[in-house]
């Protein structure tokens, strides 16, 4: 299956890209993501449990992935 | 019920706002405004960067301001964040709450600002007067001299 | 450092007074305005007619500008009430508490209004959509009904 | 000794008056000033110990009033 991971701000500038298509096994969850881009040159900067958000909405480490999700890697936010 | 909220490129127009909210069965309405600071962990701010995930900011600044109008009964209440490059002084975020009473009114503006903040996705990177840019809040993991610098 | 306040009897500017505070060491403005709303205490209401013991109300107001400078570092802080016959939606009060950090500048502008209801000298008259007028807060000691009704 | 009473709102409306020149003897107070009001026609509208200004400044009712005081009879206020 194929999950779209999107990168933004500090973590987009440390991987080199703000979307990378990743080609995983079935039963993956949001940490399996996150390992997997950790692996990626650049992908150290990432912390080992950031802040998740799977189609839009914030996700646990736990929750599972489906093909076609986009799970979206949120560093620190800054607003306001 | 007038409840509205947007992700915006342009400047904030904090007058439409204001009367956005208008509306006589209110006795208050408190304005809050976050502007671009000339100084900021001692270093003099040139400008900032805001870059956002869009569409999820997009969700959960309308959520906050649902989850506002339900908790505190504000009927009114309308919010804009701006992205792209600002300047000092640029307002970035304006938050209009209004209500029949004031003590309502000042806990919804609160709400929403510090919501923003816990958990909007938008990111800012300052520059700085010795040319230096960095990514606020992110622990220096991004810190970047620029290219001129890097001898 | 920027502190004005003023009893006024002609409607309030407020882009004027958030202009005035403006400063690029500001990160956060608040904007307070009391407005004249429909209902009060169940009431429909129809106008607020504001009197003062001028003199007084202006020393009072300038010296809760004072208090509040001190007391939360504001360097800008600009706040006018005014007087007279004044129709539902009007605003009565604008206060506009600027400071570099968001909690200063809501705790400041709190602080002013609440100081306001507490001490300034100053008394409204509501009207009400059956005819009658009564002063705000007397205890109904100045309860008067309109000539038409004093059958 | 004379000083100047002022009354605002429902106050004066009670009294029929915003202004009464007084004449008091000497070693007066604020409660005097207060008990010479309650005394005349619609003062008893008056409570007994009201807020009270005197020169522009809140005063108790030990305080002394000088001759050419200004006293202001303060009603409850309702600014904002």
């Amino acid at each position: 299956m194929t999950v779209t991971a999107l990168l933004f701000a500090s973590y987009a500038e440390a991987l080199g890209s703000d979307r990378v298509e990743l080609t995983l096994a079935g039963n993956t969850t949001v940490r399996d993501v996150v390992e997997r881009l950790r692996a990626m040159p650049g992908g150290s900067s990432l912390p080992a449990s950031p802040l998740v958000a799977v189609n839009l909405t914030y996700a646990g480490a736990d929750q599972r992935v489906e093909s076609g999700d986009e799970v979206a890697i949120i560093p620190p936010v800054a607003g306001g | 019920m007038s409840i509205r909220t947007a992700i915006v490129r342009g400047a904030i127009d904090v007058a439409a706002l204001l009367a956005e909210v208008e509306s006589t069965a209110n006795g208050a309405t408190i304005l809050f405004l976050g502007h671009v600071r000339e100084m900021n962990d001692g270093r003099a701010v040139t400008g900032i960067e805001y870059s956002a995930y869009g569409e999820m900011a997009e969700r959960e600044l309308a959520a906050i301001a649902s989850e506002c109008a339900e908790h505190f009964g504000i009927a009114h209440l309308v919010a804009e964040h701006r992205l792209g490059a600002l300047e000092l002084g640029d307002v970035s975020i304006a938050i209009v709450a209004a209500h029949p009473h004031r003590a309502e009114a000042y806990e919804a503006s609160r709400f929403v600002i510090e919501e923003v903040k816990r958990r909007l996705p938008i990111w800012k990177r300052e520059g700085y007067a010795d040319g230096a840019s960095e990514w606020v809040n992110a622990g220096g993991v991004a810190h970047e001299q620029p290219a001129q610098e890097q001898q």
